[in-house]
């Protein structure tokens, strides 16, 4: 129940140090927390490591951050988009570097350092080349790949409803990321349609306890809403 | 018509168009059966599971019980796909997050995911995320644990490519996506049996508007024929 | 969406054969399947293992299982409590096996079960006599053991409300070990106080999904809800 | 009284009772701490966490934000703690699984951690789960989990077994729970961090009714006192 109530995103993202691991939640659109990333440009740390599942949009928050040469290495599962402009422009000239991870085995490296456990054996990815150089194991039979914790040292998510102890709930498919990302970093701050009084949430349904999380900042729930519309059709054919 | 009651050697006149393709796809799919439709082609089959069918729909992104597309004016953005198209939700999902999800797939609780392929092999190597060009963008996405994860992985895509090369090939030249987890080729010319459901040789199921020895030519390889 | 909905639990649990490995959920009498238990002493199947994080309570379903000498082997955190006796002397007697597991490992070897993982590193137990012969390895400056998944044939599992197509949620600390050990059987059984028409629970609030389970027997609400009084105190002091 | 602000070396007149020990754990908790306490003596630390002070307490059977009993008629077998005795849930309180709350525990999340011993050693070993005696019944539950996955852990316990053995040691006899997991020990006669605290040597902190030379004896270590 130490859980920060910011005025503004910027200040919840202040003291973001160059060089920082940052895991920024969402799926696409859904889920981005918009106004956190925003805030992160604003500030100015530069020299990031992101992780992240997609690598910006058309001139999206995440996609900007990327075009400003604020993200030195970023961990993602699907950079390339239609509109992954800016990514695709940094990538090519060696602007910006790339770990490239299946998207199960990078949403479980990232519970796997919430959860205090040291990496798995999974077999996803055996056999191809993003398992190059990995250590494998037969499994009852099954060939699998070591794949170690990710953490962060700050994760930026966007849920839906908040209450003042931290709890949240989220929306939709926009839950992706989140709840997982706010287990493995040092520093959570999380953007939210509101703010709720303690007790408001119904402590069956809550899906992230507020022990993960430092800082929730409310934004207009209007804002927060209209997001992008979808920007990628399947990559083959 | 279920893959036990077609005639094995059933073999149409024409080759399938896409959307015949995707009902073929469809009509192997038990009722009640928990589906992942892989993003392009895949995606098509959802309009061919018959009403009351009981076939409950997975998408990666964290949901069970994906419905179609809503009206333009029902859009939402936080209701998206894996392809990041808006989708609906029916009575009875359930939403969960991303470790969960692919926790879902990986663990085998899913019965069929439907993929595209750039290549697969006689053994059920599949190739669907890299065309391998130099300097291209990679992305995998969820494709490499969509491939191993389900109790059964198929592939539907056309049998040549664009410039007439086959598809199916003794061994994928392209950067693999997983290692012999296809059971099934859907195409357009013919329903192919490789990898885990053929013991590694590739056999003809049915074929559409091409005779075996065609096929065989077409694909540079030899096909056995379903045993009766 | 095939989530068999048998008229009593021991139509649920018909068919278990000999030698089978059950999960039974609950912590002490909170969310243990009572009926299900019971339904299976009835159904008679024999040199069971048993995976559960106590030992049966008294003259509690679990705790007959064992006097009744059904259960071969147990897979267990904590099963001496002041109440034990059935295990304690089918234990001593040398007639159970005991895999003692630290309850944060049990629970996580059940979760890679069902999430298809073949094995974590975990610091808990390192430099145990729990740990002895196990494989270790330092990650990151901190000492681990490695742990290997745990599956069931069959997880017998006590939820608060079901819909008909088998999504459940739990009620307060009768939630633990039901949730995953849905995950990690090839036969999911479940008792409810009541199963509901699909649609009825927000898709939000759902903590086991459907297709977990593959079956749901309504017990009688009251007979659920009056479970046995708290049997165990601290086993130090 | 924090550990900051306590003066180092403070010295009672006389040991502490059982309900003095965990006033003292009490006043080293930070306002807004998640605080795990083990069963038995930890128990009673809930009863002096001052109101207002934000701490909230988790229990590994899957809640946050315990409660304390309820009254006789209120009991709800379904809401219990790791000691299967009756709890009450507060406002803000969550509940999840079995696994989400050993993830909780051994990712570092909660702060402090509360436990009792059976024995200490110097460099912070932990021997809390078995007795050691031959034909005992094991049991270890969570003990294994709590002791290396809190950010502190701490123990409760007195100095001396009932038949005046000395429970903190160069080594521990019995079998361990956690290896330099232990960071202090607060016990009826004295405060003495160990382990990852200091270096691995036993460092008093206060004394209750012994002179730090008494305890020394009684204990048959050395025991450095705290630097100024």
């Amino acid at each position: 129940m130490t859980v920060q109530l910011p005025q503004t995103a910027l200040d919840a993202v202040g003291g973001v140090a160059d060089g920082s691991t940052v895991m920024i939640g969402g799926f696409g659109p859904a889920g981005q927390p918009v106004e956190l990333i925003e805030a992160l440009l604003e500030q100015g740390a530069g020299d990031l490591v992101v992780v992240s599942n997609n690598a910006g949009n058309g001139e999206d928050a995440l996609a900007r951050l990327i075009h400003r040469g604020r993200v030195r290495r970023i961990v993602c599962s699907f950079p390339r988009q239609l509109d992954s402009w800016h990514f695709d422009e940094a990538y090519r000239a060696g602007r910006i570097e790339l770990e490239l991870v299946p998207q199960g085995n990078l949403a479980e490296r990232i519970r796997a350092a919430g959860a205090g456990l040291g990496g798995f054996f999974t077999p996803t990815g055996y056999g191809t080349p993003l398992a190059e150089g990995k250590e494998t194991r037969v499994v009852d039979g099954v060939p699998m790949v070591f794949e170690s914790p990710l953490r962060a040292d700050l994760a930026l998510v966007k849920a839906f409803r908040a209450d003042a102890a931290g709890n949240l709930v989220y929306r939709k498919t926009a839950r992706n990321f989140g709840p997982i990302m706010a287990t493995a970093a040092h520093r959570t701050v999380v953007q939210v349609t509101e703010v709720l009084p303690i007790g408001s949430i119904d402590p069956e349904t809550v899906v992230t306890p507020g022990i993960y999380v430092d800082a929730v900042v409310p934004i207009d729930s209007a804002t927060v809403l209209a997001g992008a519309q979808p920007s990628e059709r399947g990559a083959m054919s | 018509m279920s893959a036990e009651t077609m005639p094995t050697g059933a073999r149409g006149t024409t080759p399938l168009s896409t959307a015949q393709m995707a009902a073929r796809v469809a009509a192997d799919i038990r009722p009640g059966s928990y589906v992942n439709l892989g993003i392009g082609l895949p995606t098509l089959v959802a309009d061919h599971l018959p009403a009351g069918s009981g076939i409950t729909l997975h998408t990666e992104n964290g949901l069970l019980g994906m419905g179609p597309s809503p009206g333009a004016d029902l859009v939402d953005p936080e209701l998206i796909n894996a392809g990041k198209v808006p989708v609906t939700e029916l009575a009875g999902a359930s939403y969960f997050h991303q470790a969960d999800s692919f926790a879902m797939m990986r663990g085998g609780h899913i019965d069929v995911c439907v993929l595209g392929a750039f290549q697969v092999s006689t053994s059920g190597d599949l190739a669907n995320w890299s065309t391998g060009r130099p300097g291209a963008v990679p992305a995998v996405g969820g494709a490499m644990d969509l491939a191993v994860g389900a109790k059964r992985s198929v592939v539907m895509m056309r049998l040549l490519t664009k410039d007439g090369r086959p598809k199916l090939l003794r061994e994928c030249t392209l950067p693999l996506t997983g290692v012999g987890c296809v059971s099934r080729i859907y195409s357009d010319v013919a329903v192919i049996d490789v990898g885990p459901a053929s013991d590694g040789e590739a056999v003809l199921v049915e074929s559409y508007g091409v005779a075996h020895r065609e096929l065989e030519e077409m694909l540079g390889l030899s096909l056995a024929s379903v045993s009766v």
